[in-house]
C-alpha cells in the first residue's frame, strides 16, 4: 500500500466544483510537486488533506487509514504538518514561542517543548531571530517560520503551500536547500509551487491539475513536456 | 380570537418602531463590522431633543427635522474622532471599537443625567392616547403613524442604497472593504457617513417613540439590545432584513407576553436571537437573498 | 546576566506586593480601607478570570456576570434552601459556574469575534431574567439575605487575598505551560493553531472553564461577604460583565498583572469620585470659603460614572494595551524617562 | 525628572490635606450618617430624602440642636448598588465615627448595609428600604420607621371588606422588582384568605413599551378589580393603554410605588382619574407638622415632596430625639443611641413612631396605611374614612361614561 494516497477527491461549494475527482499516490521519502494555474484547486486539496474542509466525496488515505473529514488538530497529531499560502504567524508571540506552541503537539512539558523548539529553530536557521515577535518578521522569515512550526509537530508528511512565493533569489536558494534537508531527515513532502524552476528542480514526481481535474502526472521532465500542462499554463495559442 | 388579533396588531406596530431602530444598526454593523453598543443611547439623546423642543411647544413629528440632522452630526463626529482612529491602533483585542462604543454609551448617558437628572420626562401630545378601532381591535394612533414613517424610511433607505452613487459605495464597502478601496471608494469617508445615517435613523425612532413612551437617561441600554437582536435576525446590512427582524421581534415579544406571560417577553427575544445565531447565521437575509 | 537579573526583579515584585498586602491589616486598622481592599482583591479575581478567556484566549465575553451570579447564588441558595453554610458555596460556586460554562461554551464557541461577544451578552442577560422570574427557587428580586459569619474584616480580607493570589498564580502558571501557549495560539489565529495540533474547541472550553470557576468563586465570596444578593445585583450586565472588561482593559489585556492594576485603579477611582476625593473638595471649599470649590466637589461626586466612561475612551484611544501593556509608553510620555541606550 | 518630583509633591500635599480634612471637622457637633442614592437611577428620591433630612436638621438645630450641640449630617452616596452602599457604611462608621446611621432607600442596599451596622454595633434607622427580611433577622441595632413591603396593601384590604364588597375577581399585575414581587405575593395571600378570586397574575419587566397584549388578556378576564404594583411610568402606560382598550373594572388600584406621584397624573392625563392607590402618607393626614412639612418643602425647594420625603423628615426627628436622650454629659455612644431608640415613643409628621416586635419582626414601626384616589387631577385621601379629605368614588365610572 501507498504511504499516502488520495482517491477521487471531490469538493463542491454551493454549485461550484473546486476539485473534481483527483487521485494520486505519494511514496514515503518523496518530494511530490502539485502544480496548476491559479484557482485550479490546489489549496482546496491541501485543505481537504489537512482537515480544514470535509471532502464532498472521495478518500484520503494516510498509512492505510482513512482520514478524510477528521479535524485539523487530529490530522496534525497523526503526523501531517502544513504551511499556509497566506502565512498565518501567531503574531504577538515570539518566533521561539510560535515553535514551542507547535512542539506541544508532541510533548507536554515545557522543558521538552523548549528543547524541541531550539533544535528546529537551529535547523531552519531562525535562531538569530528567536526573540523577535512573529508579526515583525519580514516575509522570508515568516515563510521560514511557517515551515519551522510545521516541523515542530514532527510530521511524517509535510504539506508546503507556495513557500517560495515572494522570496528573492538568495532566499529562494536557501528555501530549496531547507526543503531538501527536510526530506533528508525522512519527512515526505507535498509541495505546491508556482515558480517552475523551483518545483522542477526539487520534485521527484509532479501532479498537475486544472479546473479541479488531473491533467498530467509524472517526473518533472515528463510533465514539462506534457501538452495539456503547457496549454494550461500558457494558453492554447502557444501549443 | 380578539386576544390573538389584538396581540398581533400590537406586535406589528411595535415591530415597525423596532425596524427603524434596527436599520441604523444594521447599516453600521454591515459597513463597519462593529457592534454599536451605544445605539440605544443615541436614540435616548434624540428623545431628549424631542423633549426639550416639546417644552418649547414643538410637535414631536416636527422635531424629527431637528433631531435627525443633530444626531447625524454626532454620529459623524463619533466615527471620525473616536472610532476611525482605532483602526490604526495596534491592540490585542480586535473588539476595541466595540468596547469604545460601550464607553461612548456611558458618557452619553451620564452627560444627559447631569443635565436632566434621573427624572422621568414625557412628551404629551393631544394624540398620545388616541386610538381608532377596527372591529374590536384598537390601534394606537401614534404607533400607527410611527409604523408608517418607519416603512417610509426603510423604503427610502432601500432606494438610496440601490440607486444612488453614495448608496452603492456604502454597499460596496459593506461587501468588501478592501475591494471598495481599490475601486476608488474613500472607505474612511463612507464609514463616517454611514455612522451618521445610522444615528439619524435611530434618532427618528426616538422622536416617534417619545409621544407614546417616556424618557430617562438609562433608557438606551434595553434598546441597544433590541437593536442588535433585530440586526442579527434580519441579517447584517440588509434594510429589508431589518424590517423583517423588527416585526419578528415585535410579534415574538407580544405573542410571548400573551401566551407565555409578560415576564418572558425579554427571554423570548433572547432565545430567538441565540437560535438564529446558531442555526441561521446570516439571518433572514439568507432565506430571502434580498 | 542582565537578563537573569531583570527576570529576578520581575518575579520579586509580585512577591513583595503580596507580602505587603499580607501585612496590610496589621498597619491599617480602618475597616473602611480594608473593605475597599477587599473589593479591590475581588476585582483582581474577576478581572484576571475575564482576561484569561478574552485577553489570552481571544474570546471577548460580555457575559461574565453569569458566572459571578451563579457562584453567588450557589452559596446563597445552599443556605436559603438547605441551611448549609454559604462557605461550602465557595467551592461549589466555582464548580457550578464551571457547569454553567459548559452549555455557555457550546452555544458561543462556534461563533467568532463580535458574534461571540453578542451571544455571550445575550446569555448573560438571559440568565438574569431567569433568576428574576424563577421566584420560588431564587427568591426573585426580593433576594437572599444572610448574616455574615465574621464581624471583623480581617478574615474576609485574608480569604479574598488568598483567592486573588491563587487565581493570579494559577493563571501565571497556566500561561507558562502548554495550555497557555495554546490559548494564545487560538487568540492569534485559530486556523493556524488547529494546524499545529491544537484542539481549539477543547482549549477554548478549558479557558472558559477556568475563567468561570474563578469568577464563580468570587461570586460565592461576594455572597458570604456582602450578605445580600438579588438578580439585578449579581447578574448585572453593567456592574459585572462590562466592569470586568473595563478592569482588564484599563490595566492591560493579555498581561498577567494587568487586571490587578486595573482593579486597583477602578476601585480607587470610583471611591475617589464618590467621596469627592475623600472630602478634599468639601474641605477646601470650607477652608477657602469659595463656593465654586464646593460646587466643583459636588459635581465630581456626581460624575463618577461619567468619569468611568471618559476613562474608558481615553484608555482605548491612548493606552490601547492598558497601563501595564503600555507602561513603556507611559514612562516615556508622562514621566519623561527614556531608557538608557 | 522635574515633572515626576512635581507629581510626587502634589501627591504628598493631597495626603496632607486629607489628614487635615478629616481632623478639622471634629468640632462640637453631633454627626449623623445618612445613606442615600444621590447618583444613578434612584437619585430622584435620594434627592427628595436628602432635602428632607436637611430641612429637619436645620429646624432641629435652630431650636438648640442636640442639647446645645449642632447636628452635622454626613451624606454618603450609595449609587443604588449594595457594594457601594456598604463602602459608604464602612466609611461612616470607621472614618467619620458616627454614633448613628439613617437613610436606606433601595431594598438591596438596605439589606446589605443592615448586617454591617449590626455587626459593628452602630444603630441604623431605616426610613424607606422595605424588604421584609431586614427586620426579621433579630438585629438589635436595626430599626425601621416605614412599614415593610408586605404591609402596604393593608388599607386596600379593609376597603374591600367594608366598601367594595361586591368585588369577587381580581387581576394582579406587578413589576419584577423586590417591592413588586413581595407586595404582590402578600396581597395575593390576603386576597385569597378574604375569598377573592385571582383570575390572572402576571409579573413584568419594568420598562415595557407596550402592555397591550397583557391588557387584552385582562380585558378578556373581565375582573372586578385590577391591582397593579408598578413604578410611575409603567403605571402611567398601564392606565393609558387600559383606557385605549376600554377596560372597565369596578376599581383600579395601585399598590403604592408609582401611582401616588405627581408625574403619574401628569403623564397619564385623564387616564389617571379615579385610580386608587395604597400609600403610606399624604400631607393631609392629621399628624402634627405634616401639612407644614409639605408646604415648607415646596417653599424651600420649589418642588413637591411625597411620602418618601416624609419618611426621611420623620427619621431625622426620631434620630434627634434618641440622640437627645442618649447624650448626657459626654458625646453619644452608638450603644446609648441604640438603647434610646429602642425606647422611642413619639409622634412625627409621618405618624406615630414606636419600635415594636410582632410576628417575625422586631424593632419595626407599626403604621396604618391609607388609600388615596385621583379625583380631577388631585390626589385625595379617601380611606380609612376618618382621615378622608374627599369621599371615594366607587365604582369607577366606565371610560365611555366619563365626560
Amino acid at each position: 500500500m501507498a504511504f499516502f494516497r488520495v482517491e477521487k477527491l471531490v469538493k463542491t461549494f454551493g454549485g461550484l466544483t473546486a476539485v473534481n475527482g483527483v487521485s494520486f499516490d505519494v511514496e514515503q521519502g518523496q518530494i511530490f510537486g502539485l502544480i496548476g494555474p491559479n484557482g485550479s484547486g490546489k489549496t482546496t486539496l491541501f485543505n481537504m488533506i489537512s482537515g480544514v474542509y470535509t471532502p464532498t466525496s472521495g478518500k484520503v488515505l494516510y498509512k492505510d487509514r482513512e482520514i478524510q473529514g477528521m479535524k485539523p488538530h487530529k490530522i496534525c497529531k497523526l503526523g501531517i504538518g502544513r504551511t499556509f499560502q497566506v502565512v498565518k504567524p501567531l503574531g504577538r508571540m515570539t518566533v521561539r514561542d510560535n515553535v514551542i506552541a507547535a512542539s506541544f503537539s508532541r510533548v507536554n512539558s515545557m522543558g521538552e517543548a523548549r528543547d524541541n523548539a531550539m533544535e528546529i529553530l537551529d535547523f531552519c536557521g531562525l535562531t538569530p531571530v528567536k526573540a523577535t515577535l512573529a508579526k515583525s518578521l519580514p516575509i522570508a522569515g515568516r515563510k521560514r517560520l511557517e515551515i519551522a512550526r510545521a516541523l515542530a509537530t514532527r510530521p511524517d508528511l509535510l504539506l508546503l503551500d507556495e513557500t517560495a512565493a515572494g522570496l528573492n533569489p538568495t532566499e529562494l536558494l536557501s528555501a530549496m536547500n531547507l526543503i531538501r534537508r527536510i526530506r533528508e531527515n525522512g519527512t515526505t513532502v507535498i509541495i505546491i509551487e508556482h515558480i517552475m524552476h523551483v518545483i522542477m528542480t526539487i520534485s521527484d514526481r509532479i501532479h498537475a491539475i486544472n479546473f479541479g481535474t488531473t491533467i498530467a502526472e509524472g517526473t518533472p521532465k515528463e510533465v514539462a513536456a506534457n501538452q495539456a500542462v503547457i496549454e494550461a499554463y500558457l494558453g492554447t495559442d502557444y501549443a | 380570537m380578539d386576544v390573538f388579533l389584538q396581540t398581533l396588531v400590537a406586535g406589528f406596530l411595535k415591530g415597525g418602531l423596532y425596524a427603524l431602530i434596527g436599520i441604523g444598526m444594521t447599516l453600521i454593523m454591515g459597513v463597519m463590522g462593529i457592534i454599536n453598543l451605544a445605539h440605544g443611547q443615541l436614540m435616548m439623546l434624540a428623545m431628549y431633543v424631542t423633549f426639550v423642543l416639546n417644552t418649547m411647544g414643538v410637535d414631536p413629528y416636527v422635531s424629527l427635522f431637528v433631531a435627525m440632522p443633530l444626531l447625524f452630526l454626532l454620529g459623524v463626529t463619533i466615527q471620525k474622532f473616536l472610532l476611525n482612529p482605532l483602526i490604526r491602533v495596534e491592540t490585542i483585542l480586535p473588539e476595541n471599537q466595540v468596547l469604545m462604543t460601550v464607553g461612548i454609551g456611558m458618557v452619553l448617558t451620564e452627560i444627559v443625567r447631569f443635565a436632566f437628572k434621573s427624572d422621568y420626562k414625557y412628551v404629551t401630545t393631544e394624540y398620545s392616547n388616541r386610538t381608532f378601532s377596527l372591529g374590536n381591535i384598537s390601534f394606537s394612533v401614534p404607533l400607527t403613524i410611527a409604523f408608517g414613517i418607519a416603512l417610509l424610511f426603510t423604503l427610502a433607505m432601500f432606494w438610496f442604497l440601490l440607486k444612488t452613487d453614495l448608496g452603492r459605495s456604502i454597499r460596496a464597502t459593506a461587501q468588501d472593504k478592501d475591494a471598495a478601496t481599490l475601486m476608488g471608494v474613500n472607505t474612511g469617508r463612507i464609514t463616517v457617513i454611514t455612522f451618521g445615517i445610522g444615528s439619524a435613523l435611530v434618532a427618528a425612532a426616538g422622536c416617534l417613540l417619545a409621544p407614546v413612551y417616556y424618557i430617562f437617561p438609562d433608557i438606551g441600554g434595553p434598546f441597544t439590545s433590541k437593536a442588535f437582536i433585530i440586526t442579527i435576525l434580519g441579517g447584517l446590512g440588509s434594510t429589508v432584513g431589518a424590517i423583517f427582524g423588527g416585526v419578528t421581534l415585535g410579534l415574538a415579544e407580544s405573542m410571548g407576553a400573551t401566551y407565555f406571560g409578560m415576564e418572558y417577553e425579554d427571554i423570548v427575544g433572547l432565545t430567538i436571537f441565540i437560535l438564529v445565531l446558531l442555526f441561521l447565521p446570516g439571518g433572514f437575509k439568507r432565506l430571502t437573498k434580498v | 546576566m542582565k537578563a537573569a537579573g531583570s527576570k529576578m526583579k520581575k518575579n520579586l515584585f509580585p512577591l513583595l506586593l503580596l507580602a505587603g498586602l499580607a501585612l496590610l491589616p496589621l498597619v491599617l486598622e480602618s475597616n473602611y480601607f480594608l473593605h475597599l481592599m477587599i473589593l479591590f482583591l475581588l476585582w483582581v479575581v474577576i478581572g484576571s478570570s475575564w482576561n484569561l478567556l478574552a485577553g489570552f484566549t481571544g474570546q471577548v465575553s460580555f457575559g461574565h456576570a453569569a458566572f459571578f451570579g451563579v457562584g453567588a447564588y450557589t452559596a446563597g441558595l445552599l443556605f436559603h434552601h438547605l441551611q448549609i453554610s454559604p462557605w461550602w458555596g465557595m467551592a461549589l460556586g466555582g464548580v457550578f459556574a464551571f457547569l454553567v460554562g459548559l452549555p455557555f461554551g457550546a452555544i458561543c464557541f462556534p461563533l467568532r469575534g463580535a458574534y461571540f461577544a453578542l451571544a455571550s451578552l445575550a446569555l448573560g442577560e438571559g440568565i438574569r431574567h431567569i433568576a428574576t422570574i424563577a421566584e420560588s427557587f431564587t427568591g426573585g428580586m426580593v433576594g437572599i439575605m444572610i448574616m455574615p459569619t465574621f464581624v471583623s474584616k480581617v478574615p474576609y480580607y485574608y480569604i479574598t487575598l488568598f483567592l486573588a493570589s491563587l487565581s493570579v498564580l494559577s493563571i501565571q502558571l497556566i500561561m507558562r505551560s502548554k495550555p497557555g501557549y495554546y490559548f494564545i495560539s487560538i487568540r492569534e489565529d485559530q486556523d493556524a493553531a488547529a494546524s499545529l495540533g491544537v484542539n481549539t474547541t477543547l482549549y477554548k472550553n478549558v479557558s472558559l472553564a477556568i475563567s468561570a470557576f474563578w469568577t464563580g468563586m468570587a461570586g460565592a465570596l461576594y455572597m458570604n461577604y456582602m450578605g445580600f444578593i438579588d438578580p439585578h445585583v449579581v447578574f448585572s450586565l453593567h456592574d459585572y460583565s462590562v466592569m470586568a472588561i473595563l478592569v482588564a482593559i484599563v490595566g492591560g489585556v493579555g498581561t498577567v498583572y494587568g487586571p490587578t492594576v486595573g482593579a486597583f485603579i477602578m476601585v480607587a477611582f470610583q471611591e475617589l469620585f464618590r467621596t469627592g476625593f475623600f472630602g478634599l473638595f468639601a474641605f477646601l471649599g470650607k477652608a477657602t470659603g469659595v463656593a465654586a470649590v464646593t460646587a466643583l466637589g459636588d459635581a465630581v461626586k456626581k460624575a463618577h460614572v461619567l468619569g468611568f466612561g471618559i476613562l474608558v475612551i481615553v484608555v482605548i484611544l491612548y493606552l490601547p494595551n492598558g497601563v501595564v501593556g503600555d507602561w513603556e509608553k507611559i514612562k516615556r510620555n508622562v514621566f519623561r524617562i527614556h531608557p538608557a541606550k | 525628572m522635574n515633572l515626576r518630583s512635581g507629581v510626587m509633591s502634589a501627591f504628598a500635599a493631597v495626603l496632607f490635606a486629607l489628614g487635615i480634612a478629616s481632623g478639622a471637622l471634629a468640632a462640637e457637633k453631633v454627626k449623623v450618617g445618612v445613606l442615600l442614592p444621590l447618583t444613578g437611577s434612584q437619585a430622584k428620591f435620594g434627592e427628595i430624602e436628602k432635602r428632607s433630612y436637611e430641612m429637619a436638621a436645620e429646624e432641629i438645630n435652630a431650636k438648640g440642636g442636640i442639647n446645645g450641640s449642632m447636628i452635622e449630617l454626613i451624606f454618603e452616596d450609595d449609587t443604588g448598588k449594595p457594594d457601594v452602599g456598604r463602602s459608604a457604611v464602612e466609611k461612616l462608621i470607621s472614618r467619620d465615627k458616627v454614633p448613628v446611621i439613617t437613610g436606606g432607600y433601595s431594598s438591596s442596599v438596605t439589606a446589605a448595609a443592615a448586617p454591617v451596622a449590626q455587626q459593628l454595633k452602630v444603630p441604623f434607622v431605616i426610613c424607606t428600604g422595605s424588604a421584609d427580611d431586614v427586620t426579621e433577622k433579630g438585629y438589635d441595632f436595626v430599626f425601621r420607621i416605614n412599614p415593610p413591603a408586605s404591609e402596604y396593601p393593608k388599607a386596600v384590604e379593609s376597603f374591600l371588606k367594608e366598601v367594595a364588597k361586591d368585588v369577587k375577581t381580581v387581576v394582579l399585575l406587578y413589576e419584577n422588582s423586590a417591592f413588586g414581587q413581595s407586595s404582590s405575593k402578600s396581597f395575593e395571600k390576603d386576597a385569597e384568605a378574604a375569598g377573592l378570586k385571582i383570575v390572572l397574575k402576571e409579573g413584568y419587566q419594568a420598562g415595557a413599551i407596550d402592555f397591550k397584549p397583557i391588557l387584552t388578556k385582562v380585558k378578556a378576564a373581565n375582573p372586578d378589580m385590577i391591582y397593579m404594583v408598578s413604578y410611575v411610568m409603567d403605571a402611567s402606560l398601564l392606565m393609558r393603554q387600559s383606557k385605549e382598550l376600554g377596560i372597565n373594572p369596578k376599581l383600579y388600584v395601585g399598590g403604592g410605588a408609582g401611582f401616588t406621584l405627581p408625574e403619574f397624573a401628569k403623564s397619564a392625563g385623564d387616564a389617571a382619574d379615579y385610580v386608587y392607590s395604597a400609600t403610606l402618607w399624604v400631607d393631609t393626614l392629621p399628624f402634627p407638622g405634616a401639612k407644614q412639612y409639605a408646604e415648607n418643602f415646596q417653599k424651600k425647594y420649589g418642588s413637591d415632596t411625597e411620602y418618601h420625603g416624609a419618611e426621611a423628615y420623620a427619621a431625622m426627628y426620631v434620630v434627634a430625639d434618641a440622640l437627645k436622650r442618649a447624650t448626657s454629659a459626654s458625646a453619644p455612644t452608638p450603644q446609648a443611641v441604640r438603647d434610646a431608640l429602642a425606647k422611642t415613643d413619639m409622634m412625627t409628621a409621618f405618624g406615630p413612631v414606636k419600635f415594636v416586635s410582632y410576628g417575625k419582626k422586631s424593632q419595626q414601626n407599626k403604621l396604618d396605611t391609607y388609600m388615596v384616589q385621583w379625583q380631577k387631577g388631585e390626589l385625595e385621601a379617601v380611606w380609612p374614612a376618618k382621615v378622608a379629605t374627599k369621599k371615594y368614588v366607587y365604582p369607577t365610572p366606565a371610560w365611555n361614561a366619563r365626560k
